[in-house]
C-alpha cells in the first residue's frame, strides 16, 4: 500500500457508496469506542450516511468505497473516485467480489429485473455486477459480509501510521482454533466453507454452531475441488454445493468456478 | 446543498444526495405561485434483485439472505422472514425461543433508534453537520448515543454472532442459544444505557419542533405486547385491522397526480405512515411501564401528528427496548432445544414484524423440495414514500417564509424524521419507477 | 504406586483446591472433550468416549463410569502455554528514545488434569522449543513454572492413535507430578515430582498391591496392542529428507485443503505470527503473536512472494519438520502419535499414510544434519529492544540509505549478523549489519515494504529499537592464506561490506591471497557504495569488478551479470567464496563454482526468508532442518546443498 | 606474434597442441583499435573471430529510437571471444561491437578457421567446445538479464 501523504494536518477520509446495503460503512459508525477518536485523526470530508453536506469535494488521501460496481454511473464514478483519491480501499464483499447481487451475473439480468420491477425498461443498471478492482487499481481490499469492525479499524489505523496492515489471508480455520471453538464439520459432519475461506469475522458460525457459509470469500489458494468432494462424501447434492459457493462472493474466482463444476 | 432557481414565480428546492439517510436518494420539490408542481423523493440508489435471486434459494439461506438487503436493520428482515417461512412450515417457535428473538429484535431496536437519534437526526435539531462535528460542542452528548448504541449491539454480537448480518437465526429458532451467564455480562450496560434513554426523552422533548401536524393514517402491526417479532394482524388507523395474510389486498400501487412514480397506497388511495409514531400512537398503552413514565414526563401529547417530533418517539422506543431487553434477560434460562425441526413442504405464507423503522412484510412461496419460488418484501421505506412525497407538498406554504437554504434544510430534516432506508426500500421499488431513472 | 478409590478424585480435586491450584482438565462441551476450567470431578467426561476416524469425532456413551475413558479430543496443553494470542510487548518513541516494555505474565497456578502420556510428551517437545534453546520464551517459561502436571495413563487406544509407534505412550513418562491409572474399581496413582507425592500424601489412599500393579502392566500393553494407527519410524528422518521430490507429495497437495487445522491441533507445532495491533490512540504501540502454520501463505511470504506458493509446498514442509528436520532441530521427533491431526482435517488426510505411501517406494535416504544441543541461554525476553539513534545517513541510492546507528554499550557484532530494527507501530525488520566502525553500526536498507519505508525516511537524530545482533557470520578464520571471491548482487553488497573492509584492510599477497570482488547490479543508478568501492580497489590485492545488468549513457564498465566476471578465469578450489543476492544469481553462481571444481564447504551464502522472531521460536525461517535466524544467514553451500534452488522451500 | 606461452594463457587456445594453436593464428594478426571504435556492426557478414587480447568492447543491438549506448545488452573483456558467429557460414553479426576503451585483439579469419576445423577435426571440436560454452554462458546471462531480478518487489 501507498504511504498515506501527510500533506495535511489530518488525513481527508471519503466513503462512497455503490451497490450494497450500507452494512460496511455502518460499521464505521459501529466503532463506538473509536469513533470520535478517528474523527480527530482523519477529516472526513465526504461520508454521506453520517455527514452533511452530500456532494464530495476531493482530493481525498483515503478514499473507502462500498459497493459493487452494477450501474452505468458507477462506472464512471469509480473512476472519478480513484483519480480524486491517493489510496483507495475498498471494503466488503460488494466492492471485493461484486456482493450477493452479483448472482445476476449467473442468471439473465432482463429476467431478473421483470420479475422485481414492474416497469423494466426503467430500470438502469448494468448486467453484471463486479468488484471496483475490476475497474480500477484498489490498494487494499478488505474482506468480509460485512467487514468485521477490528479489521477496519486496523486498515484504517495501518493507513494512517503507514504499516501493512495485519490483515491475514488465512483460513478462516486458523480463528476458529485459535478461539477454541470445537470443529463443526469434524464432529457434526456439517457442510463448512471455513477450510477454503477468508478468515476475519472471527468464526463466529462454528461458535453458533453452524458451518461457515462463505461470507469472507475464498482465502488465497482455496482449494475449493478436495472440499466439494468432502461435501458430495458426506451427502451434500451438487445442487446445494453450488449453492454454497454461490451466495456472497459469488463472483469471485475460485467460488465462481467451484458454483460452475456443479451446475 | 441546494440551488434556487426563480424563473417565473418558480421555485426548486433540492437536495442532490440526501446525508444522515441510509443509502443513495434526493428530493425535488417545486413550487410555483404557492402551488406545489413537483414533489419527487427519488431513489437513485442501484437495484439489487433480491426477490428474483431468492427464488430457487434453499429455505435455510433465506434468513442470510434477506440480511443483505439492509445493513442497518438485518435483523427485522431475518424476524420477518422466519416469521412467514415458519408460518408456510407450521413450525410455532417455543416461548423461550421467542422470548430470545424479541431480545435480539430489542438489540436492534437500540442499535437503530440510538443510530438515528444522536448520529444522524440531532445534528439537524443542534445546527450541526454530522454527530462528529456536533462532538466539539457536545461530546457527551454523543458519547451517550454512541453509548446506547454499543449496547444494542453487544445484544446482537451475544445473540446473534456479530451486529451487522447476525448468523444465528434460523427457520424454528437460533443455531444455538447463548448461556444465561452471557447474557448477564450485558446487563450493567444495559441498565446503564436505560437511564441514559430516559433522559434522552427529557432531552428530546425539549426540542424545538417546526409546527407540521398532519392527519395521518397510521399502519403498524397488532400484539398484545408492544409489536416487535410477533402480531398477526395489521392495524390502520381509523378503519381497524386485517390479517397479516391480507396485506398484499389491502395495499395497491397507484398513480399520484404530481408524479409519474408507482407508489404504495391502502386500497382506498390513501397514503399511510408506519414506523414509530404509528406504534406508539397504537400501542402506547403496551410500553414497559418504565417507557410509560418517561412518556408522561416528556409531555408529548398523543397522538402524535408531527414527523419532526419523532425523535422523541424514538427516544420513548429506545427505553422501551431496553427496559424490556433487562426484563427479558432476567427472565432467561436457557431453552433445552435450539430450534424445532421442520420439513420442507409446498405453501405460500406471509409473515410481518415491526422493523426499527416501521411495518416490514414478507411473502414466500416455497416448493416440496424445500425451495423459494416466490418472494415478496415490502419494506418500510416503501410503504412511506408516499407519505413522505406528501409531507413535501404539505409543507409547501411554509417554506414560502424561510431563507431559500432554511427552507431546503426543514425539507431535508422532515425526510430524516422518517429515518429513511433507502438501501432497503431500493430493492423493491415496484413503487417508485420513474424515480430509479431520473438521476441527472 | 498408592491405590485410590473412584470416588478419591473428589479428595484429590479438594486437595488442588485447598493448594490453590485453578483446574483445566477434561469436560464435554460442544459435542467433544474439551479441555477447560473445572470445578470438581462431576465437571469431568463420566461416562463418555470419543470415537475418532480421519476427519470425524463423536462422542458416545460408555458402559461404565470411567472419567477418563476417551483418548483425545481437538485442543492440547499448549493452548494453556502458548496462548494462541498473546500481547508480548508494547513499545514508544518518546523524547527521541525507543522505549521497550515486555509483558509480564503472571499467569495462575494451574494444575492440567488428565494428560495423557502423547500430550506430555508434547509439552516437553515444545519445552525445548521455548525453554532449552538459545532464547528462552518468558510467557511460555512464566506459565510452564506455574504448572501442576496430573497426567492419566491410557489404557484404551483411539483408532487414530499412534504413540506407540512414537514411543511417547500410552504410559505417561517422566514429567508428571502425579499420574493416574483409571480401574474400574480405582485409580492407580503414581508421584513423579515431590509436589506429587505431597498431594498423594493428602489423598486416602492404600498402598498398591502386586495384583495392582501386574493389572497396570497388563493395561498398558493391551492398549499398545490396540493402537488404530501405526507409523514405521526407523530412519524415518533421513528417509524424508532424501524424498522431497516423492510424487506422493504431489497427491496430497491435491487432496490438501491448507486449511491448517492439523498444525493448530497439533501439540507441538509451534510457529507463529507477530503483528502491531490497531492503535488509533497516541499509547504505545502493541505487539500480538498468535498461533500461524506453515498452510499459511504469509508464513513463507517475503517481498511479495512465498516461497511455499503451493500447497504441496506447505503439506511437505509441515509433514517434513514435523518428522524429519524437527530431529536436527530439536534431538527429537516432532510428532508424538496423538492422532489429532487426522481426526481434524476436514478431508481426513492421515500422515501415516502419507508416510506409508513414501516408504512404499522411496528414494535413497539422504543425512539429515545432527542436532547440536544449546548450551547457553540468553535471560533476557528475546523480544527485548533497545533504543539506537540515528547519527548518520548516507541516502545509497533512490531507495537505499545507509543507516549509521549509535547502539546500545554491550553491543558486538560480526560480519554477516543482522539486527532487528523497529519502529513502534509500524513493525520490525531484520536487516544485515553494513559496517561496524566499534562505536557506531550501519545497516543499509532498502526500500521495499512498510517498514523499511518508515525506516529510510527517517531523519539524523531519530531513535528506532535495535535487537541483535542474531545469526551466523561469514567464515573470517577461513581466510586467511588464500583467496577470497565476494560475489553481490544488487543490496546483496551490504551484508559482505563489513568482511570486504576487514580483507581490506589487512595486508595480503596478491598472489595468493587476493580479494575479488564481483558485484552486479541493476544499473549504474542502483550501485552502492561507489566511492567505497573504488577505495577498495587501492589495496594492491584486492580487484573490484563491477557489472549492470543495464548500461546507461556514460557507463563505460562491463555489462552483463556477475557469472560472466566469475568465468573469465578459472576459479581456484581452494579459494573461499562469499555471496549475497538474489537466490537466481546465488543459485547460477554457485552452478558456475561448483563446475570449475569448488568444493561446497568452500562457498559460503546468505539466506533470507521471512522472519519474525529471529529468535528460531516463531518458525517462519525454517530451511529445511535450518532456521535462517539461529543456522544463517550465512551457510555454507555444503550445508544447504539439499535444499538450495529447489522450488517449495 | 604470440607466442605459444602467450596464447596457453587464453583459455580458447588452452587445450590445444602447439602445432594446432600454431595453425589456428598462422594466418590471424592483432590489431589495436582506439576507444569508442566500432569493430563490427549488425546486420553485415560475420567474416572475422575476435579473441579479446586487451580493452573492452560493448555489444550493441539496434533499437529504433533508443541512443545506441543505452541499448548495450554486454560487454566482452580480455580473454573473451568476440564474434563467435564467424563459424557459421553466411551469417550476419548479431550485434554492433564497439571498443569501451583502448582494445587489442586477435583477429582470424573465420572462413579459413572454418576450414582448418574441417580439416582437423580435433582442432574443431576443441574450438567449437570453446565457442558452445560461450553461447551457453551468454544465453545464461541474458535469462538473468530477463528475469531483471534485482527489481523493486513493486515494479
Amino acid at each position: 500500500m501507498p504511504d498515506t501523504p501527510t500533506h495535511s494536518p489530518r488525513p481527508r477520509l471519503g466513503v462512497f457508496k455503490l451497490a450494497s446495503c450500507d452494512g460496511c460503512q455502518l460499521t464505521l459508525l459501529d466503532c463506538e469506542d473509536e469513533l470520535l477518536l478517528l474523527g480527530e485523526q482523519i477529516d472526513i470530508v465526504h461520508f454521506p450516511e453520517a455527514t452533511s453536506p452530500g456532494q464530495p469535494s476531493g482530493p481525498f488521501d483515503v478514499a473507502i468505497i462500498e459497493g459493487s460496481v452494477s450501474t452505468p454511473e458507477q462506472q464512471d464514478e469509480v473512476q472519478a473516485i480513484r483519480r480524486n483519491s491517493t489510496v483507495l480501499l475498498t471494503i466488503g464483499a460488494c466492492a471485493t467480489s461484486g456482493g450477493i447481487q452479483a448472482l445476476r451475473n449467473f442468471g439473465d439480468h432482463d429476467d431478473y429485473r421483470r420479475i422485481v420491477y414492474a416497469q423494466p425498461e426503467y430500470i438502469s443498471s448494468l448486467a453484471t455486477s463486479t468488484p471496483v478492482a475490476n475497474h480500477v487499481p484498489v490498494d487494499f481490499e478488505l474482506r468480509g459480509c460485512p467487514i468485521n469492525k477490528q479489521q477496519l479499524l486496523e486498515l484504517i489505523t495501518a493507513c494512517l501510521r503507514g504499516r501493512t496492515p495485519a490483515i491475514k489471508n488465512e483460513s478462516v480455520c486458523f480463528e476458529c482454533k485459535r478461539n477454541d471453538i470445537v470443529c463443526v464439520a469434524v464432529t457434526q459432519q456439517m457442510p463448512c466453507l471455513g477450510p477454503v475461506t477468508h478468515a476475519g469475522c472471527g468464526a463466529i458460525c462454528p461458535a453458533f454452531n453452524r458451518g461457515c457459509f462463505g461470507c469472507y470469500g475464498p482465502k488465497e489458494s482455496a482449494a475449493t475441488a478436495p472440499l466439494a468432494a468432502q461435501m458430495l462424501t458426506n451427502g451434500q447434492s451438487d445442487e446445494a454445493i453450488k449453492r454454497a459457493f454461490r451466495l456472497f462472493t459469488a463472483e469471485s474466482e475460485a467460488f465462481r468456478e467451484e458454483s460452475q463444476r456443479h451446475e | 446543498m441546494s440551488d434556487e432557481h426563480t424563473v417565473s414565480g418558480e421555485k426548486t428546492y433540492k437536495v442532490d444526495l440526501l446525508t444522515r439517510v441510509e443509502g443513495e436518494g434526493r428530493f425535488h420539490l417545486k413550487v410555483k405561485d404557492n402551488q406545489v408542481i413537483e414533489s419527487k423523493l427519488n431513489i437513485f440508489e442501484a437495484p439489487r434483485y433480491f426477490e428474483a435471486f431468492l427464488r430457487d434459494r434453499a429455505i435455510e439461506e433465506v434468513p442470510d439472505i434477506v440480511a443483505r438487503i439492509c445493513g442497518i436493520c438485518p435483523v427485522a428482515y431475518q424476524m420477518s422472514a422466519v416469521r412467514a417461512l415458519e408460518n408456510g412450515l407450521g413450525v410455532t417457535p417455543s416461548s423461550a425461543i421467542r422470548a430470545l428473538r424479541r431480545l435480539l429484535y430489542c438489540g436492534e431496536w437500540i442499535e437503530s433508534h440510538a443510530l438515528h437519534v444522536f448520529l444522524l437526526h440531532a445534528p439537524d435539531f443542534l445546527g450541526y453537520d454530522s454527530a462528529m462535528a456536533m462532538a466539539v460542542d457536545h461530546k457527551d452528548l454523543v458519547e451517550r448515543g454512541l453509548k446506547m448504541k454499543k449496547a444494542g449491539n453487544a445484544l446482537i454480537e451475544c445473540l446473534g454472532g456479530r451486529a451487522i448480518h447476525p448468523i444465528s437465526i434460523r427457520v424454528g429458532g437460533f443455531t444455538t442459544t447463548p448461556r444465561a451467564s452471557a447474557l448477564n455480562a450485558l446487563r450493567d450496560d444495559l441498565a446503564n444505557a436505560l437511564q441514559d434513554a430516559i433522559d434522552t426523552v427529557t432531552w428530546t422533548a425539549a426540542l424545538t419542533f417546526p409546527d407540521f401536524n398532519q392527519a395521518y393514517t397510521f399502519v403498524c402491526l397488532d400484539h398484545d405486547q408492544y409489536p416487535l417479532e410477533w402480531g398477526d394482524a395489521i392495524h390502520v388507523s381509523g378503519s381497524g385491522r386485517f390479517p397479516v395474510e391480507e396485506f398484499f389486498d389491502h395495499s395497491q400501487e397507484t398513480h399520484v397526480a404530481h408524479s409519474t412514480a408507482l407508489q404504495s397506497h391502502l386500497r382506498d388511495g390513501q397514503t399511510y405512515l408506519c414506523g414509530p409514531m404509528a406504534r406508539l400512537n397504537r400501542h402506547h398503552e403496551r410500553l414497559h411501564p418504565t417507557a410509560r413514565t418517561a412518556l408522561a414526563k416528556s409531555g408529548l401529547s398523543l397522538p402524535v401528528h408531527n414527523p419532526y417530533q419523532s425523535i422523541v418517539v424514538r427516544a420513548v422506543e429506545l427505553v422501551h427496548a431496553l427496559a424490556e431487553a433487562l426484563d427479558l434477560i432476567d427472565a432467561y434460562t436457557q431453552p433445552e432445544a435450539a430450534f424445532s425441526d421442520y420439513s420442507p413442504r409446498a405453501a405460500t405464507a406471509c409473515g410481518a414484524t415491526e422493523a426499527p423503522r416501521g411495518l416490514l412484510v414478507h411473502r414466500y412461496q416455497m416448493g416440496e423440495d424445500g425451495l423459494i419460488k416466490h418472494a415478496d418484501i415490502v419494506p418500510p421505506t416503501s410503504q412511506n414514500q408516499a407519505q413522505i412525497e406528501a409531507d413535501l407538498v404539505s409543507i409547501a406554504p411554509q417554506l414560502m417564509a424561510l431563507a431559500h437554504n432554511d427552507a431546503t434544510h426543514l425539507c431535508e430534516q422532515l425526510i430524516r424524521a422518517y429515518d429513511p432506508c433507502i438501501s432497503c426500500a431500493t430493492h423493491f421499488l415496484k413503487l417508485n419507477i420513474e424515480n430509479v431513472n431520473a438521476p441527472s | 504406586m498408592v491405590s485410590l478409590p473412584p470416588d478419591g478424585l473428589s479428595d484429590l480435586f479438594a486437595v488442588l483446591v485447598q493448594q490453590g491450584w485453578r483446574l483445566v482438565g477434561p469436560t464435554v462441551s460442544n459435542g467433544a472433550i474439551i479441555y477447560d476450567e473445572i470445578q470438581s470431578p462431576d465437571d469431568l467426561p463420566t461416562g463418555w468416549t470419543d470415537h475418532q476416524a480421519p476427519g470425524q469425532y463423536t462422542l458416545e456413551k460408555r458402559d461404565d463410569k470411567r472419567s477418563f475413558g476417551y483418548v483425545v479430543g481437538p485442543q492440547s496443553w499448549k493452548k494453556e502455554l502458548f496462548l494462541p494470542h498473546e500481547v508480548v510487548q508494547t513499545s514508544s518513541l518518546n523524547n527521541g528514545t525507543f522505549h521497550w516494555h515486555g509483558a509480564n505474565p503472571k499467569p495462575a497456578p494451574t494444575a492440567f488434569i488428565g494428560v495423557r502420556a502423547c500430550d506430555l510428551s508434547a509439552i516437553g517437545i515444545q519445552d525445548r522449543v521455548f525453554l532449552e534453546d538459545t532464547y528462552v520464551d518468558p510467557h511460555y517459561q512464566a506459565r510452564r513454572n506455574a504448572t501442576l502436571i496430573i497426567a492419566v495413563n491410557c489404557t484404551e487406544a483411539g483408532a487414530l492413535c499412534f504413540c506407540d509407534s512414537m514411543g511417547t505412550g500410552p504410559q505417561a513418562g517422566p514429567g508428571y507430578d502425579l499420574c493416574l491409572t483409571e480401574f474400574d474399581d480405582c485409580f492407580l496413582v503414581e508421584s513423579g515430582s515431590d509436589r506429587g507425592e505431597a498431594i498423594a500424601a493428602q489423598l486416602p489412599a492404600t498402598s498398591a498391591k502386586p495384583a495392582q500393579q501386574a493389572a497396570l502392566t497388563t493395561a498398558i500393553d493391551d492398549c499398545r496392542q490396540q493402537m488404530g494407527r501405526t507409523l514405521n519410524t526407523d530412519g524415518l528422518p533421513e528417509l524424508l529428507f532424501g524424498n522431497l521430490e516423492h510424487p506422493q507429495w504431489d497427491a496430497v497437495g491435491d487432496a490438501c485443503l491448507a486449511c491448517g487445522n492439523c498444525t493448530l491441533v497439533c501439540p507441538t507445532c509451534f510457529c507463529h505470527a507477530i503483528d502491531e495491533t490497531p492503535d488509533l490512540a497516541s499509547g504505545p504501540a502493541v505487539r500480538e503473536r498468535s498461533w500461524d502454520s506453515c498452510f499459511s501463505e504469509e508464513h513463507s511470504h517475503i517481498h511479495g512472494w512465498s516461497f511455499q506458493p503451493s500447497i504441496k509446498d506447505r503439506y511437505r514442509q509441515w509433514a517434513t519438520h514435523k518428522l524429519s528436520s524437527w530431529h536436527s532441530q530439536f534431538g527429537t521427533s516432532g510428532c508424538v502419535g496423538c492422532g489429532r491431526c487426522i481426526a481434524w482435517c476436514p478431508v481426513g488426510i492421515d500422515i501415516t499414510e502419507q508416510v506409508a505411501a513414501i516408504q512404499n517406494s522411496p528414494a535413497e535416504p539422504a543425512p539429515l544434519p545432527g542436532f547440536k544441543p544449546i548450551t547457553w541461554h540468553e535471560r533476557k525476553d528475546p523480544l527485548q529492544a533497545a533504543s539506537a539513534r540515528i547519527q548518520h545517513i548516507q541516502q545509497e541510492t533512490h531507495d537505499v540509505a545507509t543507516l549509521k546507528l549509535h547502539m546500545p554499550d554491550d553491543y558486538c557484532d560480526q560480519p554477516g549478523q543482522f539486527n532487528m530494527l523497529a519502529l513502534p507501530g509500524i513493525g520490525e525488520v531484520p536487516i544485515s549489519v553494513s559496517g561496524n566502525d566499534g562505536k557506531t553500526t550501519e545497516h543499509t536498507v532498502r526500500n521495499v515494504g512498510n517498514v523499511t519505508a518508515a525506516i529510510t525516511s527517517l531523519s539524523v537524530g531519530d531513535a528506532l529499537g535495535v535487537r541483535g545482533p542474531y545469526g551466523s557470520a561469514w567464515p573470517l578464520d577461513k581466510m586467511p592464506g588464500r583467496p577470497v571471491t565476494l560475489i553481490a548482487g544488487g543490496i546483496g553488497l551490504a551484508p559482505l561490506r563489513g568482511v570486504i573492509r576487514h580483507l581490506v584492510s589487512q595486508t595480503r599477497d596478491p598472489a595468493t591471497e587476493w580479494v575479488s570482488v564481483i558485484y552486479g547490479a541493476r544499473d549504474q543508478s542502483a550501485l552502492l557504495f561507489s566511492n567505497e568501492l573504488k577505495q577498495w580497489s587501492t589495496n594492491p590485492a584486492v580487484k573490484v569488478a563491477v557489472t549492470l545488468d543495464r548500461a546507461s549513457a556514460n557507463w563505460r564498465g562491463n555489462v552483463g551479470t556477475v557469472t560472466t566476471l566469475l568465468q573469465r578465469k578459472h576459479q581456484p578450489d581452494h579459494g573461499i567464496y562469499l555471496m549475497c543476492g538474489p537466490e537466481v544469481m546465488m543459485a547460477a553462481v554457485t552452478r558456475q563454482l561448483s563446475t570449475d571444481g569448488v568444493p561446497p564447504e568452500n562457498i559460503y551464502l546468505s539466506m533470507e526468508r521471512n522472519m519474525k522472531c529471529a529468535t528460531g521460536h516463531c518458525g517462519r525461517c525454517q530451511y529445511g532442518p535450518h532456521f535462517i535466524c539461529k543456522d544463517g544467514p550465512v551457510f555454507s553451500y555444503a550445508q544447504i546443498r539439499p535444499l538450495f534452488g529447489k522450488p517449495g522451500f | 606474434m604470440l607466442t605459444n606461452q602467450q596464447l596457453k594463457k587464453y583459455s580458447f587456445f588452452k587445450p590445444l597442441t602447439d602445432e594446432r594453436a600454431e595453425a589456428i593464428i598462422a594466418s590471424a594478426k592483432t590489431t589495436n583499435i582506439p576507444a569508442d571504435t566500432e569493430v563490427l556492426r549488425e546486420g553485415q557478414q560475420a567474416d572475422n573471430l575476435y579473441l579479446v587480447l586487451e580493452g573492452r568492447l560493448s555489444l550493441a543491438m539496434y533499437v529504433p529510437g533508443r541512443p545506441p549506448e543505452k541499448s548495450i545488452v554486454s560487454t566482452i573483456s580480455r580473454g573473451e571471444l568476440l564474434g563467435w558467429s564467424a563459424l557459421l557460414p553466411g551469417r550476419m553479426w548479431q550485434a554492433t561491437a564497439r571498443t569501451l576503451k583502448p582494445t587489442r585483439l586477435l583477429v582470424i579469419n573465420g572462413a579459413e578457421l572454418r576450414a582448418l576445423c574441417d580439416r582437423d577435426h580435433e582442432t574443431g571440436y576443441s574450438v567449437m567446445k570453446h565457442v558452445l560454452a560461450v553461447v551457453g554462458q551468454r544465453l545464461t546471462e541474458s535469462r538473468l538479464q530477463l528475469l531483471d531480478m534485482f527489481a523493486h518487489p513493486d515494479d
